[in-house]
C-alpha cells in the first residue's frame, strides 16, 4: 500500500544526531558534482540576499514591511526545488526565496518586492515572500498558513486533467500543519490521487511555539497514512538528502499515484521575523543546529567528494556578492509605484 | 417550452462545457445525484467523471481546488451545497481568490455557485442570504440573477468571465419560475441591471427572489395608482449604480428591498449611494424593506414574519407615495 | 504510546462479515443484562419515533423542514450514551438522537421540534435535530458537518480547567472527517490533553457520496496516529461491544490521557435524508447490512443470554409505541410560537 | 502616567482575570511571546498556563473551542493574531457563536479580540478592517474602540457581556494613542456612542482609528470656521442610531468615516439610516470617505492613496460646509 513512513535520516526532534545518506545515493557522478555546486550556488545565494534584507537593509529602515526568512533552511527549497521540472508548478511558502531564484527570477526583483518598489514582482501591492509569477509557474502564498494547500491540489488535480506528467510541489511548515486547509487539501488530494508533492519544513517552531504545543504526534509525517499516501523523513539540512527524496516523490505523483510527503527536519536559525529576538528558544539549540548549517555541510562535502576545489567555492561566494551588490543598487533605484496606479487591475474586466 | 429557473442554469452550464473543454464542475454530491437541487443532473453521465467531480466534504478546498485548476488554465464551476456553507470556505474567497489579481496579476476565474435564500423552511443553516460579506471584497463579482433567463445568461457570463463569480442561485426560484429561453446562444452581461418593470412614482430597487414579491407589490400599488418600477439589480457587485440613479432620478423616490437582514446588508450602500448622488431628486426618504436582525427561523409562523413580503412593500409604497 | 488502532470487531467496509466479541466482554451480570434491556428499550425508540416522523409525519407533510434518521445506527449513540456520565457534556450528531432521550429529552419534545412547534427543544426557532439543551448537557449541532469538534474540543478544555474528571462527547459522521473543522478540534484537543471522546459513525455515505471518494485511507481510525490519540474500531452495530469502547474510551479520558477515537463501523440504512431515495447505494449493501440490525441482534442476544423473555421485550416496544402515540397526540396540539417572538433572544443583553 | 492603548487593553483584561477566576486567554503566541502586539505580555507569568494557553494555529479551533467553553461557565477570551485570519474561523463566528442563544438559548459569551487596520505596512494581509462581516450578522456585538480610555472599559464590558463580542483593536493606536485612565475601576458600556467632539456644522460619524483623521480635521476646519462634530461610535452592533440621529438633527449635515474600503461597509448602513429616519433634517447628501475598493496595498505611496486621512476627509467637509 506504500502507506509506510520512511525514515531517511533519524528523527530529528526536538534536538538530532543526523547521520550521512547511504553510499549509493552520493554516487560520485558528473551529474552529481554538478547538481552539489548548483545547489551550493542557490543555498549560498538564498542566505547573502536575505542576510542583506534582514540584516542590513531592514535595520537600515529600507524594508517597508516584515521580514522573514530562511537561514539554516536552504536545503529544502533548493534540493527539491532542483528536483522539480520547468513545467512543475510550484507553492513556495514563506521561507523558500531560492525556489524563486531557481525559477529565474532575479534577485534585483526580490529586493524591490522587500522595498515595496515598481520593481518588485507585486509592484509594491504586496511585500516579502507573498509573490508569484504565473509564466514561472510560481504562485503567491497569502498570509493565512497553509491556504496554498487546496490551491496546489487544485493546481495538481489540473495538471491529471490536461493529461500531463507534471507535479504540483507545494512548501508549508510544521506549523500550517494545523490548519483546516492543510488537512482539507491533502485530502482531496490524495482522494483525487493527484501529482502533488508535499514539502514540510519543520523547523520545529512556528513564530513562538514549539512543536509540542502544535501537535501531539512525534513527526508531521505520522499524518501522512491517514491520507492513505506515502512519506519519508529527511535530513532537512542535507540538501542532497532532500534532492533525493524530492525525486522519489515526484516520480511517484507522475506515475499516477497520487500525493506523497517529505517531512525535513530542520531549524529555524533566526527569529520568527526580523522583528524577534527569539528569546523563547533554548540557546543550545542554535548552537547545536548551527553545526548541521546545510551550506558548510555542503562545502565541505564537495571537498570530500572532490566535486569541486576551495577556489570554485569561494568563487561561487564571490559571485553572489557581485550579484547582491547589484541587485541592491538596482532595487534601490527602482521607483515606488505612482499612486495613480492603486485603482488598476482589482478586476480584469 | 418554457424552461424553469434550474434548467436555465443547468443548460448554461450545459451549453459553457460543451464549449470549453476547460470548463469543469466540482462540488459535493454534484455527480451520480446530481446535486442536493439537481442543478447538475445528467452532467455525469454527459461529461463523464473526468469534468463532474464529486469531492469531500470540504468548502475550503473546493474553493481552493478551483482557484489551482483556474491558474492552469481551467474553468472551474465549484457549488456550494447550500450558500450557508460557504462560510467554510470563506478564506479562500475573500483571501485568496479575490485578491490575487490585485496583488500579483494572477486571475483566478471560476465561479462559486450557491443556493441561497429563504422560503423553503430551511431554518437558520438552508435559508441564508448571504451576499453583503461578498460585496465588500473588492476583487469578486456577485451574481443573483432573478429569473430563468437571466439565470442561464448570467451563468454563462460568469463561466467566461475573468474574474472569480460568486453565483447565488435562489433556493425559492429553482422551480418555481420560468421563461421561454431565448432561441440560440446568449448571455447575459454582468454589471448591469435590468429595468424588470417601468414605472413613475417610486423606485424599487431589488434583486434575486424580491424581485418577484416586488412585482407583486407593483401589481397592487397599480390599482391604486401607484406606478411602480422594479431595478433588478442583476449584479451587486461591479453595481450598475447608472441605471439605479437614472430611475431614482426619474420616479424621485426609491424602496431599497432585499431577502438579507437589515443591518449592514447590501441596501445601506444602496440607499447610501442614492443619497449622495441624487439627493437633489429625491422627494422622500430612500427608505429599506429587509428580513429583521435575526437568524432564519424555521417553522412556518416565524419564517413568513421574518422574510419580507408583498404585504409589507405594500405598506413602504403605500407610506412614501403619501409622502 | 497507546496510539495503536485496536480493532474489536474486524474491518467492515465496504461490506463486513462481524465476529461476536470476546466471551468476558458478554459476561452474563445482572449489570449486564439490565444494560442490554436499556439499550434495546432506548435503540427500539429511536426507531420508533424516527420512523414515526419520517414514514408518517413526513408523508403527511406534518414535518416543516428535512429528515434525517439513524436507522441501523441506534446502537452508536446508545452504546455509547449509556456510558457517558449525567455530568459529562454531549455533541450528538443528526443521525444519534437515542442521546436525547438517554438525557431525558421526552419524545413529544422532539416530534414537536421536528413540526416546529413551541413545545420543541428550539421553541420552532430550528428544526430537527438542530436541538440542545444545556441543562441536559447537551449542545445543538450546526448545519456545518463536524462543527461541533472545536467546540467539543473547547467543552473538554473547559472540563479540564474546572478540575473535573468529566468527559465532552463528539459524535460525527464519515464524510465530516473531511472537514478542516475536524482537523482543527482533534489537534488542539490532542495537544491539550483535552478529555474528549470522538465518537465516529462510518456509515460509508456522506449524503450520495461514497468513503472512496471521502478519504484515501481504510478506516477513519488510520488517522489517530497523526494526532497521537489512541483508536479502536467497532462493529457499530452491536451496542454492547459500542458500550464497552466507550467505556474504556472514557476511562482513558477521565484518566487524563487525552482525547480517544471510536470508529463504528456501520451502514446508513436510509436515503440521506426523508427526501433522498439512495439509488446510487448498491442494493445488495442494505440487503447484506439488514441482516445486522441492531436492534434485531440484541433481542437475539438478550434471548440466547437468558436477559430477558419474548413477552418483556414485546413489552418494551408495546411501551415505546403508546409513548410514541402520545407524544405525536401531544406534539400537534402544541401550537406554533407566536410570531410575535420573533426578535426575542438574538441578545442577551 | 498616561496609559497607551495596548497598555489599556492589557489593563483591562489583567482586572477581569483577576476578578472572575473563569476569564481565560487562548491564541497563537499569547503566552511566553506575549502576543504578537504583546498585549498579553506578562499575562503567562501572572495567570500561569493554565489560564494563558498557547494554541496551534487554528482559528476555527480557537472560536470553537472558545464557544465550547463557554457553554461550561467559563470566559474566554480569544485572539486571532490578525484581524486578517479571522476569515479562517469565519463559520464559529457567524454560524456557531453568533446563532446558538436565538436558536436553542445557549449563550456564547466569548470575546474575540482581533488587531485591524492598516498604516503599519502590513500589506493584503496584516491590514484589514474587515468588521462589517459581523455587522451583518445578527447576535454578534462589534466592537471597536479608538481611545485607551474606551479600550479598557470596553475589552472590560466585552469579557462581562453575555453574548458573542468581536473586538477589534486597531493596530496603529496600540502604541500611538495615550489617555490618563481613570483611577480604579470603570467599564464603559457596549451599544453606546461618545460625542467625541462637539460641533455645530457637520456631524462626522466614524469610528476606530479614524475617530483621530476626523479629529485633525476638526481642527483643520475650525479655522475655516466650520466646527464638526465627531461621533466615535465605538460599538457598531448593537447601534446606537440615537446618538448619531441626535447629532445629524443638529448639525443638518452628515459625513461617515471609515477605514474598510467603501462598497458594502458599514458607512452605508450608517449613511441609509440618517437618510431614513432624518431626512427632513438634512441640509445636504450624507457623504461618505472610506478606502478605495482595492486590497490594502503594500508601498507607502500606495498605502497612503488607499487611507482616508485628514486631507481628504477636509475636502469633504469643505464640499458640504458650502452646500
Ligand atoms: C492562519 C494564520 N494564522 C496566523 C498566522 C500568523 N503567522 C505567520 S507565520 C506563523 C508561524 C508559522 O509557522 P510554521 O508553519 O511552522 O512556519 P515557519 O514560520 O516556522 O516556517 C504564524 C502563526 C498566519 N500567517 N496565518
Ligand atoms: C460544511 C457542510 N457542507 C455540506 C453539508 C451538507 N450535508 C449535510 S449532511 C452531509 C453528509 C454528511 O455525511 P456524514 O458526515 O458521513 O454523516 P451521515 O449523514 O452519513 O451520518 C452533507 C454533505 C453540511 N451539512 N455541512
Ligand atoms: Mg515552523
Ligand atoms: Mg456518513
Amino acid at each position: 500500500m506504500g502507506q509506510q513512513v520512511t525514515v531517511i535520516a533519524g528523527n530529528t526532534m526536538p534536538a538530532v544526531k543526523l547521520q550521512e545518506l547511504n553510499p549509493e545515493q552520493v554516487a560520485e557522478s558528473h551529474e552529481r558534482a554538478d547538481l552539489a555546486r548548483r545547489s551550493l550556488y542557490y543555498m549560498a545565494l538564498m542566505r547573502e540576499v536575505e542576510e542583506r534584507i534582514e540584516r542590513r537593509l531592514y535595520r537600515q529602515g529600507k524594508v517597508v514591511g516584515g521580514v522573514y526568512v530562511g537561514r539554516g533552511q536552504e536545503a529544502i527549497p533548493v534540493g527539491s526545488g532542483l528536483a522539480a521540472r520547468p513545467s512543475d508548478m510550484l507553492f513556495p511558502s514563506h521561507r523558500d526565496l531560492a525556489l524563486y531564484f531557481i525559477r529565474g527570477v532575479a534577485p534585483r526583483q526580490v529586493f524591490a518586492q522587500y522595498m515595496g518598489r515598481a520593481g518588485g514582482l507585486t509592484r509594491g501591492r504586496d511585500g516579502n515572500m507573498h509573490m508569484g509569477d504565473l509564466d514561472r509557474k510560481l504562485v503567491a502564498i497569502i498570509s493565512a498558513m497553509a491556504a496554498s494547500i487546496p490551491v496546489a491540489a487544485g493546481a495538481a488535480m489540473a495538471i491529471k486533467y490536461q493529461g500531463r506528467d507534471d507535479v504540483a510541489w507545494v512548501w508549508f511548515g510544521d506549523g500550517a500543519t494545523s490548519r483546516g486547509d492543510w488537512h482539507e487539501g491533502i485530502n482531496l488530494a490524495t482522494v483525487r490521487k493527484a501529482p502533488l508533492v508535499l514539502i514540510c519544513n519543520n523547523n520545529q517552531y512556528a513564530y513562538s511555539t514549539p512543536l509540542s504545543k502544535q501537535m501531539a504526534c512525534r513527526n508531521v509525517a505520522d499524518r501522512a497514512p491517514g491520507y492513505g499516501m506515502p512519506s519519508v523523513i529527511v535530513d532537512g539540512n542535507d540538501v542532497l538528502a532532500v534532492h533525493d527524496a524530492a525525486v522519489k516523490a515526484a516520480a511517484h505523483a507522475r506515475a499516477g499515484l497520487g500525493p506523497y510527503l517529505i517531512e525535513c527536519k530542520t531549524f529555524r536559525m533566526t527569529g520568527h521575523s526580523a522583528h524577534d529576538p527569539a528569546d523563547y528558544v533554548p540557546k543550545h539549540l542554535f548552537e547545536e543546529w548551527s553545526e548541521l548549517c546545510p551550506i558548510r555541510r555542503m562545502e565541505k562535502r564537495i571537498l570530500d567528494q572532490g566535486w569541486g576545489s576551495s577556489a570554485e567555492i569561494e568563487e561561487i561566494h564571490a559571485r553572489i556578492r557581485r550579484e547582491t551588490d547589484e541587485a541592491i543598487e538596482w532595487a534601490q533605484n527602482s521607483p515606488y509605484p505612482d499612486a495613480s496606479e492603486l485603482l488598476d487591475g482589482v478586476y480584469g474586466s | 417550452m418554457p424552461s424553469t429557473y434550474v434548467e436555465a442554469i443547468r443548460e448554461g452550464i450545459r451549453e459553457e462545457m460543451e464549449r470549453d473543454a476547460n470548463v469543469f464542475l466540482l462540488g459535493e454530491d454534484i455527480g451520480i445525484y446530481g446535486g442536493a437541487f439537481k442543478v447538475t443532473a445528467g452532467m455525469l453521465e454527459q461529461f463523464g467523471e473526468r469534468r463532474v467531480v464529486d469531492t469531500p466534504i470540504s468548502e475550503s478546498a473546493i474553493v481552493g481546488a478551483a482557484i489551482g485548476a483556474s491558474f492552469m488554465g481551467l474553468r472551474p464551476v465549484a457549488e456550494i451545497q447550500f450558500a450557508d456553507f460557504i462560510s467554510c470556505g470563506f478564506d479562500q474567497i475573500v483571501n485568496y481568490a479575490a485578491k490575487c489579481r490585485y496583488r500579483w496579476n494572477a486571475p483566478a476565474p471560476i465561479v462559486v455557485r450557491a443556493p441561497c435564500g429563504g422560503g423553503i423552511h430551511g431554518g437558520p443553516f438552508h435559508s441564508q442570504q448571504n451576499e453583503a460579506w461578498f460585496t465588500h471584497t473588492p476583487g469578486l463579482k456577485v451574481v443573483l440573477p432573478a429569473t430563468a433567463r437571466d439565470a442561464k445568461g448570467l451563468i454563462k457570463s460568469a463561466i467566461r468571465d475573468n474574474d472569480p463569480v460568486i453565483f447565488f442561485e435562489h433556493k425559492a426560484l429553482y422551480r418555481r419560475v420560468k421563461d421561454e429561453l431565448p432561441e440560440g446562444e446568449y448571455t447575459v452581461p454582468i454589471g448591469k441591471a435590468n429595468v424588470f418593470r417601468e414605472g413613475k412614482h417610486i423606485s424599487v430597487i431589488t434583486y434575486s427572489a424580491m424581485v418577484h414579491v416586488a412585482a407583486e407589490a407593483a401589481g397592487r400599488m397599480e390599482k391604486e395608482g401607484v406606478s411602480v418600477e422594479i431595478i433588478d439589480l442583476r449584479t451587486l457587485t461591479p453595481l450598475d449604480e447608472e441605471t439605479i440613479l437614472a430611475s431614482v432620478r426619474k420616479t424621485s423616490k426609491a424602496i431599497v428591498l432585499h431577502e438579507a437582514n437589515l443591518t449592514g446588508g447590501f441596501g445601506g450602500e444602496i440607499a447610501a449611494r442614492i443619497t449622495e448622488k441624487a439627493f437633489e431628486d429625491l422627494d422622500g426618504p430612500v427608505l429599506r424593506l429587509a428580513a429583521p436582525d435575526t437568524p432564519v427561523p424555521y417553522c412556518p409562523p416565524l419564517e413568513e414574519a421574518y422574510l419580507p413580503n408583498a404585504d409589507k412593500l405594500v405598506e413602504k409604497l403605500r407610506w412614501l407615495a403619501r409622502y
